[in-house]
C-alpha cells in the first residue's frame, strides 16, 4: 500500500489501555480520550488527492483505513491500539474463512440482514461480483493484484471483458455463502478478505471507473457529496445496522474530506482546531515539526508511530559496474544512514535507520547487520574502499540516482546518499522523474533504467499488512517484474529467493512461515540489491477536538473508524 | 510704446526655463501693448521665443519648470501674478488661443461639438443642449458646411482647413476679447490658408477682439498685422506698423527675413539675400547683440555689438528698433543698399 | 546663373532642347486591401498619368496642394517606387521596371535631395560616413582616396571639411541640408529631385539653401526637379513649372508665362491665394483673391472628367465628362500646355487676377 | 466594425488552431524523442496485470499507434462531435465540446477546467480591482507630481513591487499574515462567491494583494509614462486653454487618453490571468486552472496539459481580440471598416 | 571631385559656415556621438548607475563564486550536519536565526546544514547564466525576425506577426513547465546539469522573442519610413546594405534597452521554474530551488529571505539599469 501503510505495535506498547492525559505518544498504543459520544463532523483534509475512493481501485493504506467508513468488506483488522489490530476479524463475514482442499478453497459466510444504503440486502453475489470487478486492472488500475495472481480463474477476466461468463473462482452457493477457489495453496487468505475489493458492490450501480463518483454504502457511511480531486462528505447511512456489526462505534454523524489543501495549512489548521487530521497520516510537514516538538503543548498532541514502512534505495544489479556484487557492497558500506535519515526527517519524524528489509514490527523480524555501516550509522568507508578494490574500480565510479521529483524527502536522500558515496569516490547524477511515471515508465521499467544507467533507485514500501508476505512478496520477488514496467520491485530478482518465497506462501504454519520470510530478507540483503535507509516513523498531531484516538497499527495512522468529535 | 489706454500690456516679460544644459532664456525682457480691434504680429525665427510668450499671456506655463517674470495686464488684470484661479476663469472667456496644428491641438477622442460645448460651458452656466446649438452656430460661423452633422464627428474625420476652422470656432466660442493665433496656417495649403486668413480677418472685425498673430511667414503678417514685432532671440528688435516694418525697416535682421524671401509680388531677383549663419542658441546668447554674429554691419558697430546689449529705442513714430547703428546709418544703409537689391528684378 | 540671357534662352529653346528624363503616362496607385484574403478593394490614385519631360540644364518646378502626388512623382523618377503604368525614360534609356540591381548604375546619375533634414541622414554616423557612402555604395574609387573628396564635398556646400568626424544631431537644419546635398553631389550626378528640399528650414536658412543649388546647378551643369509647394520659391528657382492637382499635371510652362498669364483656373486660384508681404496691397488684394470652396477630393476617388470641376467656377458638363488633355491651347507660348475646357483668357476679368508688378 | 469582428474572429480561430497544433506536436514528439513509443505510454493506464498484447491493445484503443496528424486530427475533431475512447474491455465517452480525455483520471478535461475557472477568475478579477485602482492613482499622483518625493518614493516602491518574485512575496505574506498575525485566511481557502461573499473576500484577500503588489507596480509605472506623455500634448494644453478646472484637463483630457494604451495590457493581462495565474495559485494552494495545470504536468497527465494549454490560449487571444474591439471603441481613430 | 573656386560660390552673403564665432559654440561638443552622450546621461542617473555597479558586482561574484567560497564559505553542496538538530530538523544553534558564524554568513539551510551563502553565490551563477543567454536567445530570435517583419513587410510580415500573437498567446510558464518535464534526459550529446542549463535557456529564450520582435519590428517600420533609408537606396543600396549599415545601428539602441529589462524578467522566470521544481536538477543551486525548497521551513524565516533578497537585488539592479539606458538612449526623452 503507498502513502502509509504498514502496522504493528509500537514496541514499547503494550496494546490496549486508555488514557485522558495528553502527552506525546499518548494515542500511540493506548486510546486517547476514549468517548462513546455520538454527534459531529469530523474535518479531514489532506494535501494530495489519492487515486481512489472506489474499493475495488485503491491501493493507499490511508484508503483502506477510510473505506471502512463506507463500505465493508469480508474479514477486518481488529479495531484498537496496539497489537490489537494484528487479529483479523469478520467483518461481512460471521467470521474468519474456512479452508478447504489444503488451503485451496475459502468459505465465507455472510452474516444476515446486511443492506445496502439503498436498503436491497447485501448478497453473496454482490461480494462476488466486487472482487470479479476487481480483477479488471486495465479499468481499475490501482487496486493490488493479489486475486488476479492467487484465484484460480481460468481464463476469467473480469465483468467487463469476460462479458456473461461467471467468475469460476468464487462460487455462490447461497445468497450468504462465498467459495473462493485458489490457484495455489494459500494459508494468508483471510488477509486478502479484508482488501477492500471483497466489498460488495450491486452489479447495475457499477459504472466501471466512475463507480468512485458514486461508491454504493454498505457501511455506517455513505456520500453525500462527491466532487472528484477536491472535497466529498459522508453522512449517516440509514440502512447500516448496527445490530449487524460489533466493529464499528460509529460516534460522528459525518465527515466532512478536503482534497488538495495546502500541507503547511492542513498542520495549522489541526493546531488551531479547525481541521481534525490530516487524512495522509504521513505526519506533519518540516515547517511544524520543530514547532510540535519544540512546544510543550503541541508535542502534548502529538504521536510518533512508527509505519511497516521501509525508505530504501535499489541497487540496479543489471547494468556496469553494479553487475559486480562487490561494487554494490561498496555503496551498501559507504551509505551514511544518518543523513538518510536526516533526509526522511530525522529520528522522529523520519525513522529508525534500517538494517534489513522487514520492519521490527513485522512477525518474523530479525535484527540484521549485514552490511555494518559502522557505530556512528555515517558507514564504513574502509570496507567501502576495499570492495571497491575487490570490484575493479578503486577510484570509484560513475552512476545515476533516481528519484521522484516531487518527493522532497527522496530528492534529499539522493543528496545525502550523493555526498555519502562522493566520500570513496563513486559519483552520483540526480535524476528526477515525475511522481506518476515514476513506475511506469522509469524506475519500474527494466528496459528503461537499464538503458539509462540508472544504478540506484530511491523507493519506498510499505506493507500491505503486518506479516512477511505482506511486506515483501511485491518487493523481492523477482516474477512481478514486468517488462512493461509498473512493478514496484526494482531490483531484487535471484532465482533461490523465488522459490523461497513459494515455500513461504504454502508454509502453512505460522511460526514457521515467519522464519520463512525473516530467511528470505537476510538472502536478499546478502545479494546487496537492497541498500535500507529507515523504516518509517512519523509525528503526527491530532486536534484537540478529537476523541477516541489511537495509531491503528494495521494502518500505521490514527484509526478513523474510531475517532470521534467532541 | 506703452499707452495707457491699452487693452493688453505687457512689460518687461521674462520667461525663462531652467534646465539640465542652463538656463533657456526664451524671452528675455518683452514689451508690447495692444488695443482692442487691432492685430499684432509677431515674426521671428524658429525658437525665437514666438510661442513661449502667446502662452505665458495665457498664463499656461508651468510654475515648476518656467519662471516668468514682469507683467502681462489683460484690461487692468496682471496674469503673472494673478492667483492661478483668475486666470483660469479668464482663459478661454477673455482670452483665447489657435495652435498651429489643430489635429494634434484637439483630443482625438471626443467630438469636435463636445470641445467646443466644453468650452463653452466652463464659462457660461447653460444646458448641454444649448451649449450643443452654440456650438453648432460657431461652426456654421467659421463656414463649416452642414454644422449640425459634422457637430458629432471626430477631428480625425475633418479636413486640416475644417479642423482648423473647428479650432477657431472653439476659440471663439465665448467671445474672447483677446485672440491669440499661434501659426494657425503653417500646416495648411496655400488655397486654405487664404480662406482661414480671411475668416479671422473677418471674425476679428466681428468681435472687435484684439488679435495676436504669430508667424514666420512674413506675408500672412502683411495680411492682417496693423503693428508687426520682430523677436530674435527672445527679444523684440524691431516693432512697428506693418507699413514701416515692410518699408522702412531698420533692423539689419529684418532687412534679413525680407531679403531671404522670394516674392511673387515683385520681379524674379538674380539672388535671394539670405542672412550668413544660424539662429542663437538660448542658452548660450551671443553677448552683446544677440544677432551681432550674424550682422553684415557688425564692424560698423566699432565692437559695441559684442559687448553691449543694444536698447530698444525709438526710431521714429511708433518704430522701436534695437541696434547699436546709428539711425541715420540705418536709414542710409536701407536707403542706398539693401532696398535697391531687394527691387531688383532680373 | 551668372547671365539672365542664358536663362532665357534656356526657356524659349526649351522645346527643341535635349531631354534628360521624359515621363509618359507614369501612374501610381496604391492599393487599399481588405478583409482576409487582402482583397484589393480601391487604390489611391496618388499619380494618375501624368507626362512631362525636364531637359537638359534646366530647373522643372513641381507644384501643388499637399497630397496631389508630388512627392510620389519625385519617388518614381528616381525609382524609389514602383510605378504601376507609364514610361520613364532617362537619358534615352528606359527605367520604368528596372530592378534594383539594374538601377545601380543610374542611380549615380540621378540624385535625390529629401525634405527633412533630420530624417534624411542617419543620426549614427558621422558626416563622413554619410557622404561618403555613395563612393561606398557605388564602389567608386576616388582619386585622393574618399576622405578627400569627402572633404571636398564639405567644402562645395559650404561646410567646413573639418566637420567630417561629427555627427548629424551636432548641425542645425540648415547645415544638416547641406550635408544632404553634398551627399547628392558626390557622384556628380546629372539630374536631382529635390523634394521639398527648403519647406523645413527657417526663412533665413531657407534663402542660402536656394542659393546654394542655385550656384550648384551653375557650377555643375546640373538639371533639378524642385518640388514644393511654396509658389514663390518654385519661381524663384524654376526655368519651368508644372502644376498639379489630385494626381494630374494640370499645366505647365515656363516660369514667365506661367505667372504671367495662367490658363488653368486651379492655377489662378492658387497664385492668387499666395499672400503678399505688402500691407500696403491688403485691401486690394483681397479683393483680387480667388477662393476656392471645398475641399481637395480624395484621391480614391478622383472626380469624373477634370478633376479640378468640384470646384471650379467655370465647370460645365463637359468638365464631369471629358477629361481635358494636357496641350498647348491656342495662342499660348509654345511648351504652356494646359489640361483645361475652358482656360483662363489672358485678358479675362476674373476675381483675383494679379498682374505681376 | 462588424466586419472588422468576424474577421478577428477568424484569425482568433485560426491563431488558437495553430496553438494547438503546435503544443499538439510537442507533447507528442517529445515523449518520442525521450525514448517513448506508442505502447510506453499506453502502458501508464492499463494497470499492473496488463501484458505486452493487453498494452499494445489499449495503445490502439486510446489512438496512441496512430500518425501524428491522425492523431491529431482525432483530437482536433473531438472538439465538435466529441469522440470515444476504448480502455480493452471498457469504453469510454468525451462529450463535444471534448478538449481532451484524461486518461489517468478517466474524465473529459474541460469540465474540470470549467469546474476550476471560477476560482482563477475570483482571483484576477478580484486583484485586478484592486490593482488598477492602486497602480492608476499612484501613476497619475507620480506623474502630476514628477520629481517630487511621492513621485521618488511611489516609483522605488513600484520598481521594487516588479522586482519582487510572487511566490516570495506570497509565502513571505502568508507567513506574516496569516501564520503568525492570524489576520488573513490561511492558504488553500477558497469559498465560492455564491456561498457566502464575505468569506470569499476574506479567503482571497491575500491573492488579491499579492498579485495586485506586482501589477499595480507595473501599472502604476505604465500610467505614469502614459500620464506625462499625455499631459504633454498639444490636445492639453488647449484644454487648459479654453479654461477648464485643472482636474477636469487631468481627468476627462489626460487620463482618459493616458489609460487606452493601458486598458489594452490590462485587458491582455485578465485574459493572460484567466488563462492560470500559475505561481500565484500554487503559491496559495488554489485549485483554479493554473494550480489545475501544474497538477496536470506533474503527474503526466498530457490531455490535461493540452485541454489547458488551449484553453489559457483561447483566453489570451479572446482577450486580444476584446481589446482590440474595445481599443476600436474607446478610441474613434482605429474604428475600422 | 574636383571643385571649383571657393569664391564663385559666395557672393554678397557668403553661404558658407559662419566664420570663427559660431566656432567656438560647437567647438564643446565636437565629434561627440550618441552613445557617448548617453552614456553622459546615464552616468548622471544615480540608481541606474548603481544599478549598474550592483550588476558588474554580480557578474563579478559568479564568475569568482569558487574563490569567494573557498575564502569564506564553504562548497556549497558540503553536509554540516552538525549544524542542524536531526529530530526538529531546525538548527541547533540557539540564535533565532540559524546557525551563523564566520564560516556560515547566511547560516545554514535544512535539512543537512549545507551552507547558504555559498549557495546564494553559486546560485548566481546559474541565474545569471540562464537570464543571460536566454535573453541574448531572445534578442536574436526576436531582433531577426523583427527586422524581417518590419523591413519587408507583406507576407513575412504577416506570418512573423501572426507567429508573434502566437506566442505572446501562449501561457509560456505552463508550457515551459510541461516541456521541461518531458524533455528527455540525454539529449544533443548532453546530459545532466549542461543539458538542463541548455534547455532552460532555450524554453525560456524561445518563448519570449515574442515581446523583443514586435518591438524591433514596430522600430523597424518607423525607420523604414525615414528618409535616410530612401537616401541610401536612391544611392544604389542593396537591402543588406540597409539592414546592415542604416537599421542596424538604429536598433541597436532599443535592442539593448529591452535586453537589459528583458533580463530582469527571465531571472524570475528561471526562479519561477525552478521554484515550481522544474529548473535546474538537484542538488546544484539555483535561487529559485533554494527557495522552492525553503517554503517547507517557513517557520524560519531565514531560509527563503536570502535567496528572495538575492533575486530581489539582482531582478531591482536590472531593472533600474534598464530604465536608466532607456531614458539615457530613448531619442524621445533626449
Ligand atoms: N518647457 C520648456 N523647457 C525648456 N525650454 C523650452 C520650453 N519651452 C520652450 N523652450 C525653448 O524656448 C525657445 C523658444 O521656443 P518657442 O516655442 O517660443 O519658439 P517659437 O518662436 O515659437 O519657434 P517656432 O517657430 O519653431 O514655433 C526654444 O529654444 C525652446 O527650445
Ligand atoms: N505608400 C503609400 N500608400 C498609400 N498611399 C500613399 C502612399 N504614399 C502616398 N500615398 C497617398 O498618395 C497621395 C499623394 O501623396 P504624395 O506624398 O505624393 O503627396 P504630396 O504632393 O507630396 O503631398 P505633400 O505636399 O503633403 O508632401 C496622398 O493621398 C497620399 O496619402
Ligand atoms: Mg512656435
Ligand atoms: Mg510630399
Ligand atoms: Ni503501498
Amino acid at each position: 500500500a503507498c502513502g502509509g501503510g504498514g502496522t504493528d505495535s509500537n514496541t514499547d506498547s503494550s496494546g490496549g489501555g486508555t488514557t485522558t492525559t495528553a502527552a506525546f505518544d499518548a494515542a500511540n498504543g493506548k486510546v486517547f480520550n476514549p468517548s462513546d459520544k455520538k454527534g459531529g463532523t469530523l474535518k479531514m483534509a489532506i494535501s494530495d488527492s489519492w487515486d481512489s475512493v472506489d474499493p475495488g481501485d485503491t491501493y493507499y493504506a490511508l484508503s483502506w483505513n477510510l473505506a471502512r467508513l463506507y463500505t465493508r468488506s469480508l474479514t477486518m483488522f481488529k479495531v484498537g491500539p496496539g497489537k490489537t489490530s494484528a487479529e483479523l476479524t469478520g467483518d461481512l463475514a460471521e467470521g474468519l474463512g474456512v479452508p478447504s482442499d489444503g488451503g485451496k478453497t475459502w468459505t465465507y459466510k455472510l452474516r444476515p440482514g446486511l443492506k445496502f444504503e439503498d436498503g436491497t440486502p447485501i448478497t453473496s453475489k454482490d461480494v462476488e461480483y466486487g472482487v470479479s470487478r476487481s480483477l479488471e486492472k486495465p479499468t481499475l488500475v490501482n487496486g493490488p493484484t493479489y486475486f488476479n495472481d492467487f484465484l484460480d480463474l481460468k481464463g476469467y477476466k473480469g465483468p467487463y471483458t469476460s462479458k456473461g461468463q461467471d467468475n469460476p473462482a468464487i462460487d455462490t452457493p447461497d445468497d450468504l455463502t462465498v467459495v473462493f477457489h485458489l490457484n495455489k495453496p494459500f494459508g494468508g487468505f483471510d488477509y486478502f478478505a479484508q482488501i477492500p475489493a471483497t466489498a460488495p458492490v450491486p452489479a447495475a450501480k457499477d459504472t466501471g471507473a466512475k463507480y468512485k463518483e458514486h461508491v454504493v454504502s454498505s457501511g455506517p457511511y455513505k456520500f453525500a457529496s462527491y466532487e472528484d480531486g477536491k472535497h466529498f462528505t459522508l453522512v449517516r447511512n440509514d440502512q447500516w445496522d448496527q445490530a449487524t456489526d460489533p466493529n464499528r462505534k460509529a460516534l460522528p454523524d459525518g465527515y466532512d474530506v478536503t482534497i488538495g489543501a495546502q500541507a503547511d495549512d492542513i498542520d495549522n489548521q489541526i493546531i488551531d482546531g479547525s481541521l481534525d487530521v490530516d487524512l495522509a497520516g504521513t505526519g506533519v510537514q518540516p515547517a511544524a515539526l520543530s514547532r510540535v516538538l519544540g512546544q510543550p503543548d503541541l508535542k502534548a498532541r502529538a504521536d510518533n508511530p512508527l509505519a511497516a514502512r521501509l525508505n530504501y534505495t535499489s541497487i540496479n544489479p543489471n547494468i556496469a559496474p553494479l553487475n559486480n556484487i562487490e561494487c554494490r557492497k561498496a555503496v551498501e558500506y559507504a551509505a551514511d544512514k544518518t543523513s538518510y535519515q536526516t533526509a526522511y526527517g530525522g529520528p522522529e519524524a523520519g525513522g529508525e535507520i534500517a538494517t534489513g528489509l522487514m520492519p521490527p514490527q513485522i512477525p518474523g523480524f530479525q535484527k540484521l547487520d549485514v552490511f555494518s555501516s559502522g557505530a556512528d550509522n555515517k558507514g564504513d568507508l574502509d570496507k567501502a574502499k576495499a570492495a571497491l578494490q575487490a570490484c575493479g574500480q578503486p577510484n570509484g565510479f560513475e552512476t545515476n540516482v533516481a528519484f521522484r521529483a516531487e518527493r522532497p524527502k527522496e530528492k534529499a536522500a539522493a543528496e545525502a546518499l550523493q555526498q555519502s558515496l562522493a566520500r570513496v569516490g563513486i559519483k552520483l547524477t540526480l535524476k528526477g522523474f515525475p511522481v506518476g511515471d515514476y513506475f511506469a515508465l522509469y524506475a519500474g521499467k527494466p528496459s528503461y533504467r537499464n538503458e539509462n544507467n540508472l544504478g540506484l533507485m530511491i523507493n519506498s514500501w510499505g506493507a500491505d499488512w503486518n506479516d512477511g508476505f505482506g511486506f515483501l512478496s511485491q518487493i523481492v520477488d523477482g516474477r512481478v517484474i514486468r517488462d512493461t514496467g509498473g512493478s514496484s520491485n526494482l531490483s531484487v530478482n535471484i532465482p533461490e529467493v523465488n522459490t523461497m518465497i513459494d515455500g513461504a506462501i504454502a508454509e502453512t504454519d505460522t511460526a514457521k512461515r515467519d522464519a520463512d520470510w525473516g530467511a528470505i530478507d537476510k538472502r536478499v540483503m546478502e545479494e546487496a540489491v537492497i541498500l535500507p535507509g529507515v523504516w518509517g516513523k512519523a509525528v503526527t498531531l491530532r486536534s484537540k477536538n478529537t476523541t477516541n484516538v489511537f495509531v491503528n497499527d494495521a494502518y500505521g495512522m490514527y484509526d478513523y473508524l474510531s475517532m470521534g468529535v467532541q | 510704446m506703452p499707452a495707457p489706454d491699452a487693452f493688453l500690456d505687457v512689460r518687461d516679460l521674462r520667461i525663462h526655463f531652467p534646465t539640465d544644459d542652463g538656463l533657456v532664456r526664451s524671452v528675455d525682457g518683452l514689451n508690447f501693448s495692444l488695443q482692442r480691434g487691432k492685430t499684432l504680429g509677431i515674426v521671428g525665427e524658429s525658437g525665437s521665443g514666438k510661442s513661449v510668450t502667446s502662452l505665458g499671456i495665457l498664463g499656461l506655463h508651468n510654475k515648476r519648470n518656467a519662471r516668468v517674470s514682469g507683467e502681462i495686464v489683460l484690461d487692468g488684470t496682471d496674469i503673472v501674478n494673478a492667483d492661478p484661479e483668475t486666470v483660469r476663469k479668464m482663459r478661454g472667456r477673455r482670452m483665447a488661443m489657435i495652435f498651429q496644428d489643430p489635429l494634434s491641438a484637439m483630443h482625438p477622442y471626443y467630438t469636435v461639438g463636445t470641445q467646443i460645448i466644453e468650452a463653452y460651458r466652463v464659462h457660461n452656466n447653460v444646458s448641454k443642449a444649448v451649449a450643443k446649438k452654440h456650438a453648432i452656430d460657431m461652426l456654421g460661423r467659421v463656414g463649416i458646411p452642414q454644422p449640425n452633422r459634422r457637430v458629432d464627428d471626430y477631428p480625425h474625420q475633418f479636413s486640416g482647413g475644417m479642423r482648423q476652422r473647428a479650432m477657431i470656432a472653439m476659440a471663439l466660442s465665448c467671445d474672447p476679447e483677446l485672440l491669440i493665433a499661434d501659426e494657425p496656417t503653417t500646416a495648411l495649403d496655400v488655397t486654405v490658408q487664404a480662406q482661414i486668413l480671411d475668416l479671422m480677418r473677418d471674425l476679428q472685425q466681428e468681435f472687435n477682439s484684439a488679435l495676436i498673430i504669430i508667424t514666420h511667414d512674413l506675408g500672412v503678417v502683411a495680411e492682417l498685422a496693423d503693428d508687426v514685432l520682430v523677436m530674435y532671440g527672445g527679444k523684440c528688435i524691431e516693432y512697428g506698423s506693418a507699413v514701416t516694418i515692410f518699408e522702412e525697416p531698420e533692423h539689419p535682421y529684418t532687412w534679413g527675413l525680407l531679403g531671404s524671401m522670394p516674392r511673387l509680388d515683385r520681379g524674379v531677383t538674380k539672388r535671394l539675400l539670405p542672412i550668413k549663419g544660424n539662429p542663437p542658441s538660448l542658452i548660450n546668447v551671443p553677448s552683446g547683440c544677440a544677432f551681432h554674429p550674424r550682422c553684415a554691419y557688425e564692424a560698423q558697430t566699432g565692437g559695441l555689438g559684442s559687448t553691449q546689449v543694444p536698447e530698444l529705442v525709438e526710431a521714429g513714430r511708433g518704430h522701436l528698433v534695437r541696434c547699436h547703428l546709428p539711425v541715420a546709418e540705418r536709414k542710409r544703409i536701407w536707403q542706398e543698399q539693401v532696398r535697391p537689391k531687394l527691387e531688383a528684378a532680373s | 546663373m551668372t547671365e539672365s540671357t542664358a536663362r532665357e534662352s534656356v526657356t524659349t529653346q526649351a522645346p527643341q532642347q535635349e531631354a534628360l528624363l521624359s515621363v509618359t503616362g507614369l501612374q501610381k496607385h496604391f492599393p487599399i486591401t481588405k478583409g482576409l484574403f487582402k482583397r484589393q478593394v480601391a487604390a489611391v490614385k496618388a499619380v494618375d498619368g501624368i507626362d512631362f519631360e525636364v531637359f537638359k540644364g534646366e530647373t522643372l518646378g513641381l507644384v501643388g496642394e499637399s497630397g496631389c502626388g508630388k512627392s510620389t512623382t519625385g519617388r518614381l523618377i528616381t525609382r524609389l517606387a514602383e510605378p504601376t503604368a507609364g514610361k520613364i525614360m532617362f537619358d534615352g534609356k528606359d527605367i520604368s521596371h528596372l530592378s534594383t540591381g539594374a538601377m545601380r548604375p543610374f542611380r549615380r546619375d540621378m540624385q535625390m535631395i529629401f525634405q527633412d533634414p533630420f530624417s534624411s541622414l542617419n543620426p549614427r554616423h558621422t558626416v563622413g560616413s554619410i557622404v561618403g557612402a555613395p563612393f561606398h555604395i557605388q564602389g567608386v574609387k576616388t582619386e585622393h582616396g574618399t576622405k578627400r573628396a569627402v572633404q571636398d564635398l564639405l567644402k562645395l556646400v559650404g561646410l567646413n571639411p573639418e566637420h567630417y568626424n561629427r555627427y548629424p544631431h551636432e548641425f542645425s537644419g540648415g547645415q544638416r541640408q547641406r550635408i544632404g546635398i553634398a551627399r547628392t553631389l558626390a557622384l556628380k550626378p546629372k539630374l536631382i529631385v529635390a523634394d521639398e528640399p527648403v519647406s523645413a528650414l527657417d526663412v533665413s536658412i531657407q534663402a542660402q539653401v536656394v542659393n546654394l543649388l542655385e550656384d550648384l546647378q551653375t557650377e555643375l551643369g546640373l538639371t533639378y526637379v524642385v518640388i514644393a509647394h511654396d509658389l514663390s520659391v518654385v519661381r524663384h528657382i524654376s526655368d519651368r513649372v508644372a502644376v498639379m492637382y489630385l494626381g494630374k499635371i494640370v499645366e505647365v510652362a515656363d516660369r514667365e508665362t506661367l505667372y504671367a498669364n495662367p490658363r488653368h483656373p486651379y492655377t489662378v486660384a492658387l497664385m492668387s491665394a499666395v499672400p503678399v508681404p505688402n500691407p500696403r496691397r491688403r485691401e486690394a488684394n483681397q479683393r483680387e483673391r480667388v477662393l476656392l470652396t471645398g475641399d481637395v477630393p480624395s484621391p480614391i476617388d478622383p472626380p469624373t472628367g477634370c478633376r479640378f470641376r468640384t470646384r471650379c467656377w467655370k465647370a460645365q458638363d463637359i468638365c464631369a465628362t471629358e477629361e481635358p488633355p494636357l496641350v498647348v491651347r491656342p495662342g499660348d507660348a509654345p511648351g504652356h500646355q494646359t489640361a483645361c475646357h475652358f482656360p483662363v483668357a489672358d485678358d479675362e476679368q476674373v476675381v483675383g487676377r494679379t498682374k505681376a508688378a | 466594425m462588424v466586419s472588422y469582428i468576424i474577421r478577428r474572429l477568424f484569425g482568433a480561430v485560426l491563431t488558437l488552431v495553430i496553438v494547438s497544433m503546435i503544443t499538439f506536436g510537442i507533447f507528442y514528439l517529445v515523449p518520442r524523442w525521450a525514448g517513448g513509443t506508442p505502447e510506453s505510454l499506453a502502458s501508464r493506464y492499463v494497470g499492473r496485470t496488463a501484458n505486452a498484447q493487453q498494452v499494445a491493445e489499449a495503445a490502439h484503443g486510446l489512438g496512441l499507434d496512430k500518425p501524428f496528424f491522425t492523431q491529431y486530427w482525432d483530437w482536433f475533431q473531438a472538439i465538435f462531435v466529441g469522440r470515444d475512447f476504448s480502455f480493452g474491455a471498457t469504453q469510454a465517452h468525451c462529450p463535444a465540446p471534448c478538449l481532451g480525455y484524461s486518461f489517468i483520471g478517466r474524465n473529459p478535461v474541460l469540465p474540470d477546467i470549467l469546474d476550476r475557472l471560477p476560482v482563477t477568475a475570483s482571483l484576477a478579477f478580484g486583484a485586478a480591482i484592486i490593482w488598477v485602482i492602486f497602480g492608476v492613482a499612484t501613476g497619475v499622483l507620480s506623474a502630476l507630481r514628477r520629481g517630487s518625493i511621492f513621485d521618488r518614493m511611489a516609483m522605488g516602491v513600484a520598481l521594487g513591487g516588479v522586482s519582487l518574485p510572487i511566490f516570495w512575496t506570497g509565502l513571505v505574506s502568508l507567513v506574516l499574515f496569516s501564520y503568525t498575525l492570524h489576520w488573513t485566511a490561511p492558504g488553500s481557502s477558497y469559498t465560492p462567491i455564491e456561498q457566502n461573499p464575505g468569506q470569499w473576500a476574506y479567503d482571497l484577500i491575500l491573492p488579491w494583494i499579492t498579485l495586485a503588489l506586482l501589477f499595480s507596480a507595473a501599472y502604476a509605472r505604465l500610467t505614469r509614462a502614459g500620464m506625462l506623455e499625455t499631459m504633454g500634448e498639444d490636445y492639453i494644453r488647449t484644454a487648459r486653454a479654453k479654461g477648464l478646472k485643472e482636474h477636469t484637463v487631468v481627468t476627462r483630457h489626460g487620463l482618459r487618453a493616458a489609460l487606452t494604451p493601458i486598458a489594452t495590457i490590462f485587458g491582455l493581462d485578465v485574459g493572460l490571468l484567466l488563462g492560470g495565474a500559475v505561481l500565484t495559485e500554487s503559491t496559495f494552494g488554489l485549485q483554479g486552472i493554473g494550480k489545475y495545470a501544474i497538477d496536470a504536468i506533474s503527474a503526466n497527465d498530457m490531455p490535461k496539459v493540452m485541454g489547458f494549454v488551449l484553453f489559457a490560449a483561447g483566453f489570451v487571444v479572446i482577450a486580444n481580440l476584446i481589446v482590440d474591439v474595445v481599443y476600436a471603441v474607446i478610441d474613434p481613430r482605429v474604428r475600422l471598416a | 571631385m574636383v571643385v571649383g573656386p571657393d569664391a564663385s560660390i559666395s557672393d554678397q552673403v557668403p553661404v558658407g559656415e559662419p566664420p570663427a564665432e559660431a566656432e567656438g559654440s560647437q567647438k564643446a561638443i565636437e565629434g561627440r556621438s550618441l552613445g557617448q552622450i548617453a552614456w553622459r546621461r546615464l552616468k548622471r542617473d544615480k540608481a541606474a548607475m548603481a544599478g549598474g555597479i550592483v550588476i558588474i558586482l554580480l557578474i563579478l561574484i559568479a564568475i569568482f563564486a569558487p574563490l569567494i567560497v573557498h575564502a569564506w564559505g564553504y562548497p556549497p553542496n558540503s553536509f554540516h550536519q552538525e549544524t542542524m538538530d536531526p529530530a526538529t530538523q531546525s538548527p541547533t544553534s540557539t540564535f533565532p536565526f540559524g546557525h551563523f558564524d564566520s564560516k556560515h554568513l547566511m547560516g545554514v539551510e535544512p535539512p543537512f546544514g549545507r551552507d547558504i551563502f555559498s549557495r546564494v553565490l553559486y546560485g548566481a551563477r546559474i541565474s545569471l547564466l540562464i537570464a543571460f543567454l536566454s535573453t541574448l536567445l531572445s534578442v536574436v530570435i526576436g531582433a531577426t525576425l523583427g527586422v524581417i517583419a518590419g523591413f519587408l513587410g507583406g507576407w513575412a510580415d504577416w506570418v512573423i506577426s501572426r507567429a508573434m500573437d502566437l506566442f505572446l498567446a501562449f501561457p509560456i510558464l505552463v508550457f515551459a513547465i510541461a516541456l521541461a518535464g518531458v524533455i528527455p534526459d540525454k539529449a544533443f550529446g548532453l546530459s545532466g546539469d549542461t543539458l538542463r542549463i541548455v534547455l532552460l535557456i532555450f524554453i525560456i529564450g524561445f518563448f519570449n522573442w515574442g515581446y523583443m520582435a514586435r518591438i524591433v519590428r514596430g522600430q523597424t517600420l518607423s525607420l523604414r519610413e525615414r528618409e535616410f533609408v530612401d537616401a541610401a537606396r536612391s544611392l544604389g543600396a542593396r537591402n543588406g546594405y540597409i539592414l546592415r549599415k542604416e537599421l542596424l545601428p538604429n536598433l541597436l539602441a532599443p535592442i539593448l534597452i529591452y535586453a537589459t529589462l528583458l533580463i530582469p524578467t527571465n531571472i524570475l522566470f528561471e526562479a519561477g521554474l525552478s521554484f515550481l521544481g522544474v529548473g535546474i536538477r538537484p542538488p546544484t543551486a539555483t535561487w529559485g530551488g533554494m527557495l522552492s525548497e525553503a517554503v517547507h521551513y517557513y517557520t524560519i524565516p531565514h531560509y527563503m529571505f536570502w535567496p528572495g533578497l538575492a533575486i530581489f537585488i539582482t531582478v531591482l539592479a536590472f531593472n533600474l539599469f534598464g530604465d536608466g539606458l532607456r531614458d539615457a538612449l530613448d531619442p524621445k526623452t533626449r
